[in-house]
């Protein structure tokens, strides 16, 4: 099966092991030390590393359309916020009337706009199961429309990459209008609970945390397994020689739709775990500049090698919790030098340096391992 | 309109008397009684104040008015002196008597009361002061004083306005003062005669006039009025078309403007280029810089900022290049990595040696205010300078990638590097100057854009999606391309805006792009044939 | 052969694509005046031998004399087509976006005598050329393509023009029509050609001199009349 | 000695917000140094932890949790926008801190762990419309504004009191626009026509930020002075104008509740130590930084009054503290957490100041929830026992948020 | 088509629902027809009036003069041009015209173009997996393993475009003559019923010119071969029935002897001494 086939790969191994080494020490350190403990880890940091594992999902996402399908997508934020969305209208619905002013199906921002009633598009976001199911349909759909439409009249290159952008910049735009009824600039925030569990506990924090990495493990392994098929193999034959592709029998438009459409639910999914735990989803996440940077990220930390994203997206986070807290006036150079120095001397991002490595056992192609097994 | 009524009264007596007056000196406690008057009355009684210091003939009377209406009329709190301010930035002010003249030299803030004034007493004095006018000698101080009257003739002032007319010799000047009149004898008087001459005139007074004349009881009145209102409506609509091309035009000249070097370091040179916006931003700071070091010529240093904001930003590109971008070659979408983090350091670097305020560009008289096409229609000059500024920049442009060998060999060079090195293109050298110039029309966008919009460290950030957008839009690598799509996109952008709103006319235009996008999957004007589709 | 008459000598070369050595200590001399025929399977080698004489492979040790004098490692690519050195590329590297016009003018930069203009001579050896001045070059059929190479090689008017197999894709009668050009340069202007193909007939035609490698070495070399059978069947037979 | 009283400052120092916070940073540490010059608080020293959320709402909460979780600050002074205000409130209130917020905003909210030093719109732009409506005679309005929450929530109650003031609809033009809009000029020349129907119009502007600067320009340019149609805004003060040429914007209006031109000593006091502070002589102050000033002082009279810097008893202690603005008076902590503040409508300068044409008699209480808006009129917030309610709606008599009780 | 059209027409979408392709019917003779097809570049006819026609089985040379538009007529039966005017026909029952370039490619034309172009990221052995006959839609694609059968077609073909020691090599490293041969091995595996060679034998020796030929001719007879080449000496070893292009219209037709003895082919073409 394509999915249990990474399973099988040392690096995927590798890499899930980490993972769950993590999330077992992170809660077990969380949970059994003392607090005034050096290893005590807070509840700050876990929520904190939920947010960095998000990001890192996001990461993977674009990772698979960029990396295996040459698909810069400059909009993946706007798949990211969309399913940040879903979230977010669900927990506003929570809240009941537990808002400023009562109402017990009105969200607050409806309230002093002289909202009469829920929007039609509102309907549905009270039970969870149909958020959960929007979390991947909302950006699932627009993926599939927008790249049914893009990659039907074969917009390729930067023409592609600057409509993604156009998207989520539109989308953004979009969402700042407070007549779209998503709360304007404001967006969602000050959610009560989850599934009936109180977001202030540190138990729901955890087990958020926990989630999203359970979450990363589950998209790696499903883009590992598209990337280690004949599929990703196909992937990078449109990402290197598109026209070529189409001659020898695929339908190139299908491969990229299928593709896209699943990294952007990926990144819904991201997104979506993503609002519970910072809290707040408002437009901005569907700023380009955002997205941007998410590629950023993934060239980083290496591209078309999926793990190299998460690193990228947990190194630049964690260097931006760090260096906005160590130096607030001058951490912008510090990004911006370390954006410098890895693009001019670590040619392949950081993954470049493992790799480099390890080449040797992965010269066996995936294609070459399978005959043999 | 009791200001207008009072203020007549006082133009009779400017008129007739100040002429006879002018060499009289009231003394100066007199002086002293009147400034006291005007700094401890109320803003109402305050009116009449002025009116009295108008009257009283004093040959200072015209500097104080001046001073008063500019917040520079002010009390030595321990004192009780009168002084003028000349200078009222910093904490220590410079300001000198308003009695003798005699400079008093720096005085702190905090001893000086300025005599507060509002916007009801600035325009009462600057009435009294251009209804003076109305007797210059220069022909424009008289038609803008003319055209003043518009709207603000009252009983006392319409017998006097036709001797004005008879006594004036410019055509222009008569016109607006017969118009004048004819306004407040179609408002006051429902005079059906004078609806004639407001026929197809743009004068917002005219037409306000004229509406109320069109539900007036007098049927005659009203259907003159209706007819007369026809004919400007047909007129305003043309303006309304031409005044919208305008707006489209300008905002399609400064996108095209941001997006130019971009066509450069992007569209030829293959560069995804996230710094481009932080080059504009350095020929913005350097138009400030040269007019904080020329203080007081702001045409001077603005036009010396268009060499040095090119050289600024151009010496930057290549700074950025040298250090960064040619570590790169053949990797272009690293490109976006890195040039991502020399945005974020140029933007820091402002901040944190300039500031991260948004400074004052001063935009100098010639480039301010308006050039009236007519009443109804008036063209911003900073937005036509913009406007011409682009279309040189881009012809100069064009000029150098169609006629001088740098254009072949970058072209040349992008597309196959090796092969153009064995012909002996000297890469390093195009890759310098390639850059070097599509960095250095960056930082003339910013010398222009800092006539128009903020210059702060996020100036470049605004503009940066927008410029790929057009880039792209036009098909990339062609300069026309680029042109076309600015300007389009500009104009679409003005066209919906009236209609959709600003947000949503942004939004449409997004979309427009992504369709379009469908139709032409390379742009306005694609590279085509064999080549392109690879 | 005295060295004074090498337009090209190369000694112990060795080149490595990363860690694979693909030219192994190879020798090869190019006689000024002379047409040489560089032949051997697909990849052994040759095209890699041509880039490190243009400078776009490194050599990691070796030395390639130029005209007696100049050390070829040493120098950078652009200087290269200074020296006079006109290079067909294998594959045709055309500018695909440049018009054939603008292709032939970045030759101009470097023709000693400072001209701004295509010879006519060109045109008038590849007519095609001119028929489709103003069309881009990746738009051209392949054997158009493949003129357009050779054309612009020569519009800096080479003392040493590197041929990698030109004669791909292009009609026989212009094959031969290029044949005789060469011929024609190297007894009229005295250009040195070092030529790699593959094809017998043209070689043993035009050629002076062969040499063969195999994986990357010299395995023979000579007259082209030496170039005997047996010589094909053990080296260019697979 | 005794550990410092921590004070977090939560103020974007790069991103677009940069603009405006980063100089509440900046004063923010100069208050702390001058309080630590005097011996501190109660013997104990401030020291202050900053930290940069780079203009990134939901980056605004993680540092605000860091603040209150990982420093442990005993209070924080921070946020400019309200989205980042928002973004923050669920976490002060979990965490049990203090905030500070030192901005004009659009009411609607009262939080027990927030101060809102900054104007409610009881405290700014009612007046403002007053002063337009009564001293000038304005009778056709144009509301123009940001495209987000404070602008729209402004202009909302705007409209219901110009309406119930009997303005007609028709004479109320409203607009909006995103952030950091550029291109003013179909809407400056719709400005122009709508103001030339031959009534006296005026501009009543919630544009923020980056926006200003291509508006004012774009009014200039288009002819538009202040005599004809003057524009009255709430979002431009002295560090706005300081990056725009004022020349051609002489007699447009701002309404805030503190100038840097007014008169008094303790404001020249405040400005002479700025400008020391900073080294810059042409420095400027502004509205939110007085706010930080009277908040500031009121944490530090409240501390000692609480005899502690423990959350709780501060909270309770700073209720009817009162300490002198830089108007010369004083400004007094409500129950609602809001806090009196006087109103001053003031003139564009040349030299980048406004002068003061009017002033309201005596200093407003800000209003947490607004009169005019149909869904919070019955609302008030008192934060004292036995009420404790941000919004109790004093007509079905519940504390709204709490209701749990009430609905199960 | 209208984008509402195609939305609903969800086969186009979802690959499930596709129908299954119907087999090429050549009950009437040819495999292969062209008639009446032009088609010009701005302006320029590079395909004028073409008429063609190749049967079930044949082996047909076409030669013809640089630019006479025989790469652009391989690139109109394998939908990459669109010609302006003109039809052709896939057997008797599919209109090319009408398809995409995957559906041709599916329906059994496969292309060795005249540039080689293979996936330089990918290894010999995988461009060769990629390119094998198999359902080529996205769920069997992403389902797929690689049985032992595909991979005994796979070293067969490896073996036989002596790229055996290179399978795992990335095929961007390949040399110019090596590229070729992966095109020729990435043709093979296609199995497809009607081949195209563009210029199969250009920069290879003698020897293994010989070895092509050879391979193609077998092929011929089970598969339909369409070469076109400018190596006399192959096409001579070669063909059966050789098509001379020029100018974008069949200039002559007939045997190696026929078409090397007309005038006009000698004066366009071979020169003299050919
Ligand atoms: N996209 C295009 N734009 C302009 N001209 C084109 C285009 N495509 C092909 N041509 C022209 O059409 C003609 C036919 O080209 P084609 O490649 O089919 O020739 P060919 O017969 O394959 O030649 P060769 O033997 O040299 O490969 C050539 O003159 C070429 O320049
Ligand atoms: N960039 C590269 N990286 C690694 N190996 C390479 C690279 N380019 C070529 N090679 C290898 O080097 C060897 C020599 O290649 P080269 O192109 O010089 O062959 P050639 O003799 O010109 O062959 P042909 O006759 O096919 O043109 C080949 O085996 C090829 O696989
Ligand atoms: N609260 C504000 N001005 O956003
Ligand atoms: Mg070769
Ligand atoms: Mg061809």
């Amino acid at each position: 099966m394509w999915l249990t086939r990474p399973l099988q790969e040392r690096s995927t191994q590798i890499f899930l092991g980490v993972l769950f080494g993590a999330l077992v020490i992170v809660s077990a350190l969380h949970l059994f030390m003392p607090q005034d403990s050096a290893l005590y880890v807070s509840s700050y940091t876990v929520t904190l590393l939920g947010k960095y594992l998000c990001y890192a999902l996001l990461a993977v996402a674009v990772d698979l359309v960029w990396g295996y399908l040459g698909i810069l997508s400059l909009g993946h934020g706007a798949f990211f916020a969309l399913g940040g969305y879903a979230m977010g209208m669900y927990l506003m619905r929570q809240i009941g009337d537990r808002g400023v002013y009562g109402d017990p199906v009105l969200p607050d921002f409806m309230v002093f706009l002289n909202w009469q009633e829920l929007p039609w598009y509102w309907a549905g976001f009270d039970m969870a199961w149909f958020a959960f199911i929007m979390v991947l349909l909302a950006p699932g759909i627009l993926a599939l429309v927008f790249g049914f439409l893009a990659f039907r009249s074969r917009v390729t290159g930067v023409y592609l990459s600057i409509i993604t952008q156009a998207l989520t910049f539109a989308l953004m735009l979009a969402f700042f209008r407070n007549e779209m009824g998503f709360g304007g600039n404001n967006g969602l925030t000050d959610f009560k609970d989850i599934l009936g569990f109180d977001l202030r506990t540190d138990a729901t924090r955890l087990g958020l945390f926990l989630a999203t990495g359970i979450a990363l493990a589950i998209g790696y392994v499903i883009c590992r397994g598209i990337v280690t098929s004949k599929l990703g193999r196909v992937s990078v034959a449109c990402r290197d020689a598109e026209a070529r592709t189409r001659f020898i029998g695929y339908r190139v438009e299908r491969v990229q739709l299928f593709v896209f459409v699943v990294s952007a639910m990926l990144a819904g999914v991201a997104g979506a775990l993503y609002v519970p735990q910072v809290g707040i989803i408002n437009p901005s996440e569907f700023s380009p500049l955002f997205s941007i940077e998410v590629v950023v990220w993934v060239a980083l930390g290496g591209r078309a090698t999926l793990y190299g994203a998460v690193i990228g997206a947990l190194l630049v986070n964690y260097a931006k919790t760090v260096f906005t807290g160590i130096m607030p006036d001058a951490w912008l150079f510090a990004l911006g030098g370390l954006f410098v120095l890895v693009t001019v001397f670590l040619p392949k991002g950081i993954a470049g340096l493992m790799s480099r490595r390890s080449k040797k056992d992965d010269t066996d192609t995936p294609a070459a391992q399978e005959a043999t097994a | 309109m009791g200001i207008i009524r009072s203020l007549s009264q006082l133009l009779l007596v400017c008129c007739l008397l100040w002429p006879a007056l002018a060499s009289a000196q009231v003394d100066d406690s007199q002086a002293q009684q009147l400034l006291t008057a005007l700094a401890e009355s109320s803003f109402k009684e305050k009116k009449s104040v002025v009116n009295q210091i108008a009257g009283s003939g004093d040959d200072r009377a015209r500097t104080w008015l001046e001073a008063y209406g500019d917040n520079k009329l002010g009390r030595i709190e321990s004192s009780g002196d009168f002084i003028i301010v000349l200078k009222n930035r910093g904490r220590n002010w410079t300001v000198q008597s308003a009695l003798s003249g005699e400079n008093l030299g720096e005085i702190s803030r905090r001893d000086i009361d300025t005599i507060r004034v509002n916007n009801a007493l600035r325009n009462e004095l600057e009435g009294i002061l251009s209804v003076i006018d109305l007797k210059s000698p220069d022909e424009d101080n008289r038609l803008t004083a003319a055209r003043a009257l518009k709207g603000s003739v009252d009983d006392t002032l319409a017998e006097r306005v036709p001797d004005f007319i008879a006594a004036e010799e410019s055509d222009a000047v008569q016109a607006a003062l017969t118009e004048a009149l004819a306004i407040y004898q179609v408002e006051e008087q429902g005079d059906v005669s004078a609806v004639a001459t407001l026929s197809g005139s743009l004068n917002s007074e005219a037409r306000a006039a004229l509406q109320q004349a069109q539900n007036s009881d007098d049927p005659a009145l009203a259907a003159a009025a209706a007819k007369a209102m026809e004919s400007i409506e047909q007129k305003l609509k043309m303006n309304r078309a031409a005044e919208t091309l305008y707006f489209g035009l300008s905002l399609g000249s400064v996108l095209v403007l941001a997006a130019i070097g971009l066509a450069i370091t992007f569209g030829v040179m293959g560069v995804i280029n996230m710094a481009h916006g932080e080059l504009i931003m350095l020929g913005a700071y350097t138009t400030w810089g040269m007019q904080q070091l020329l203080p007081g010529q702001p045409g001077l240093a603005l036009i010396l900022s268009i060499p040095a904001g090119f050289l600024v930003a151009a010496l930057a590109g290549i700074a950025i290049e040298r250090t960064v971008i040619q570590h790169l070659k053949g990797r272009p979408l690293e490109t976006l990595l890195a040039t991502f983090g020399v945005s974020l350091i140029l933007q820091q670097l402002v901040r944190t040696v300039i500031s991260p305020l948004n400074r004052t560009v001063i935009t100098p008289d010639w480039m301010s205010g308006s050039v009236m096409i007519n009443e109804g229609l008036s063209l911003t000059l900073n937005r036509m300078y913009v406007i011409g500024f682009a279309l040189v920049v881009f012809a100069g442009l064009m000029l150098i990638m169609r006629k001088t060998r740098l254009g072949l060999e970058v072209r040349a060079v992008t597309q196959n590097r090796a092969m153009a090195r064995s012909m002996g293109i000297k890469a390093t050298k195009v890759d310098i100057l390639t850059f070097g110039l599509g960095s250095g029309v960056a930082g003339l966008a910013g010398v222009a854009l800092s006539q128009i919009t903020n210059v702060g460290p996020n100036l470049g950030q605004s503009y940066i999606i927008d410029s790929f957008m057009v880039v792209v839009f036009g098909g990339v690598g062609n300069l026309w391309g680029t042109l076309l799509a600015g300007l389009s996109l500009g104009t679409i952008n003005q066209l919906l805006e009236p209609w959709a709103g600003a947000v949503l006319a942004k939004i449409l235009v997004l979309v427009l792009i992504i369709l379009f996008i469908q139709k032409r999957p390379r742009g306005l004007f694609p590279q085509k044939g064999r080549a392109a589709e690879g | 052969m005295s060295d004074e008459n090498l337009m090209v000598k190369i000694d112990k070369l060795n080149q490595y694509y990363g860690e694979s050595h693909t030219l192994w200590d190879l020798e090869l001399d190019v006689p000024q005046g002379q047409c040489t025929c560089v032949m051997g399977r697909n990849g052994v080698g040759k095209t890699t031998l041509m880039k490190c004489i243009m400078g776009e492979e490194s050599v990691k040790n070796g030395s390639i004399e130029f005209a007696g004098d100049v050390e070829l490692t040493k120098k950078k690519i652009e200087d290269r087509s200074r020296l006079g050195i006109g290079y067909v590329p294998q594959g045709r590297q055309i500018f695909p976006l440049l018009t054939v016009e603008e292709n032939l003018r970045t030759g101009l930069a470097v023709r000693a005598d400072g001209s701004r203009k295509i010879p006519e001579r060109i045109y008038e050896l590849f007519p095609v050329l001119k028929e489709m001045k103003n069309r881009r070059g990746g738009d051209l059929s392949g054997g158009q393509q493949q003129q357009l190479a050779i054309g612009r090689a020569l519009v800096i008017e080479p003392r040493l023009l590197i041929l990698d197999e030109p004669g791909e894709g292009i009609q026989p009668n212009i094959v031969a029509q290029i044949g005789e050009v060469i011929r024609k340069l190297i007894e009229e202007d005295g250009l040195t050609v070092l030529l790699v193909e593959q094809k017998l007939p043209f070689a043993r035609k035009y050629a002076d001199r062969f040499a063969i490698l195999d994986r990357g070495r010299r395995v023979a070399e000579g007259e082209i009349a030496g170039l005997t059978d047996e010589l094909i069947k053990q080296h260019l037979t697979v | 000695a005794e550990d410092p009283i921590k004070v977090g400052i939560l103020h974007s120092l790069s991103g677009t917000m940069a603009i405006s916070e980063s100089t509440l940073k900046d004063t923010m540490l100069m208050l702390i140094e001058k309080q630590n010059e005097e011996g501190g608080i109660n013997g104990r020293m401030l020291e202050p932890v900053v930290v940069d959320p780079a203009s990134n709402w939901p980056l605004f909460a993680e540092k605000a949790r860091e603040l209150l979780a990982k420093e442990k600050v005993d209070v924080i002074f921070g946020n400019w926008t309200s989205v980042s205000r928002k973004s923050v409130l669920p976490v002060v209130e979990e965490l049990n801190g203090l905030l500070f917020y030192p901005v004009q905003y659009e009411g609607e909210e009262s939080s027990e762990n927030v101060f809102y030093t900054g104007a409610a719109p009881n405290q700014q732009a009612i007046p403002a419309v007053d002063y337009l409506m009564n001293q000038i005679g304005v009778e056709r309005w144009v509301l123009a504004g940001t495209d987000y929450v404070y602008p729209r929530t402004t202009n909302k109650i705007l409209e219901t009191y110009l309406k119930d003031k009997g303005v007609a609809a028709d004479d109320i033009m409203i607009n909006y626009t995103p952030f950091g809009h550029s291109n003013w000029q179909s809407i400056v020349s719709d400005i122009k026509k709508f103001g030339s129907a031959g009534k006296k119009t005026a501009v009543v502007s919630t544009i923020n930020g980056d926006a200003n600067v291509p508006f004012y320009r774009e009014l200039g340019n288009q002819g538009i002075d202040a005599a004809d149609i003057p524009v009255v805004a709430f979002s431009v003060g002295e560090q706005e104008l300081s990056g725009i040429d004022t020349g051609p914007l002489v007699g447009h209006l701002a309404a805030w509740n503190y100038f840097m031109s007014v008169d008094n000593d303790a404001n020249y006091d405040f400005i002479d130590a700025w400008v020391e502070y900073t080294g810059n002589e042409e420095a400027v102050t502004n509205d939110p930084m007085e706010a930080h000033y009277i908040g500031f002082n009121m944490y530090v009279e409240a501390v000692k009054k609480a005899g502690t810097a423990d959350v709780d008893a501060v909270k309770d202690a700073i209720i009817g503290v009162s300490v002198p603005n830089l108007t010369g008076g004083y400004a007094t902590m409500m129950p609602n957490h809001h806090i009196t503040k006087p109103v001053l409508i003031g003139e564009i300068q040349d030299n980048g100041q406004f002068s003061v044409v009017w002033e309201t008699a005596s200093t407003v209480a800000g209003d947490a929830w607004s009169d005019f808006l149909p869904g919070s009129k019955d609302l008030i917030s008192d934060w004292r026992k036995p009420l404790f309610c941000g919004n109790f709606n004093v007509v079905s008599g519940t504390c709204g948020g709490k209701s749990e009780v009430a609905s199960n | 088509m209208s984008i509402f059209q195609e939305l609903t027409n969800r086969d186009q979408v979802f690959e499930f629902l596709a129908p299954v392709q119907s087999p090429v019917d050549v009950r009437h003779g040819p495999i292969l027809y062209m008639e009446d097809v032009s088609v010009s570049f701005d302006g320029f006819k590079a395909i004028n009036n073409l008429n063609l026609t190749i049967d079930d089985g044949e082996l047909r040379c076409i030669i013809g003069p640089n630019g006479a538009g025989k790469t652009t007529m391989m690139d109109i039966i394998t939908g990459k041009t669109r010609p302006d005017t003109g039809s052709v026909w896939f057997g008797s029952r599919h209109n090319l015209l009408t398809m995409n370039e995957p559906d041709i490619a599916t329906l059994g034309i496969g292309r060795k173009f005249q540039k080689p172009t293979v996936f330089e990221a990918l290894t010999v052995f995988e461009n060769l997996e990629l390119a094998m006959a198999t359902d080529k839609r996205i769920f069997p694609t992403l389902t797929a393993t690689m049985k032992p059968e595909y991979r005994e077609r796979i070293e067969e073909v490896l073996e036989m475009i002596g790229l055996k020691d290179l399978r795992n090599a990335p095929a961007g490293i390949l040399s110019h003559g090596q590229k070729q041969w992966l095109e020729i091995g990435m043709l093979l595996m296609q199995k497809p019923r009607l081949l195209l060679v563009d210029e199969p034998v250009a920069g290879m020796t003698e020897q293994e010119m010989e070895r092509t030929a050879e391979l193609l001719t077998s092929l011929a007879g089970k598969q339909s071969v369409v070469v076109v080449e400018h190596d006399m000496g192959f096409v001579r070893s070669i063909a059966r029935k050789v098509t001379v292009l020029h100018q974008g219209s069949v200039l002559a037709e007939g045997s190696m002897d026929q078409v090397s003895n007309d005038p006009e082919v000698v004066k366009v073409y071979l020169g003299e001494e050919a």
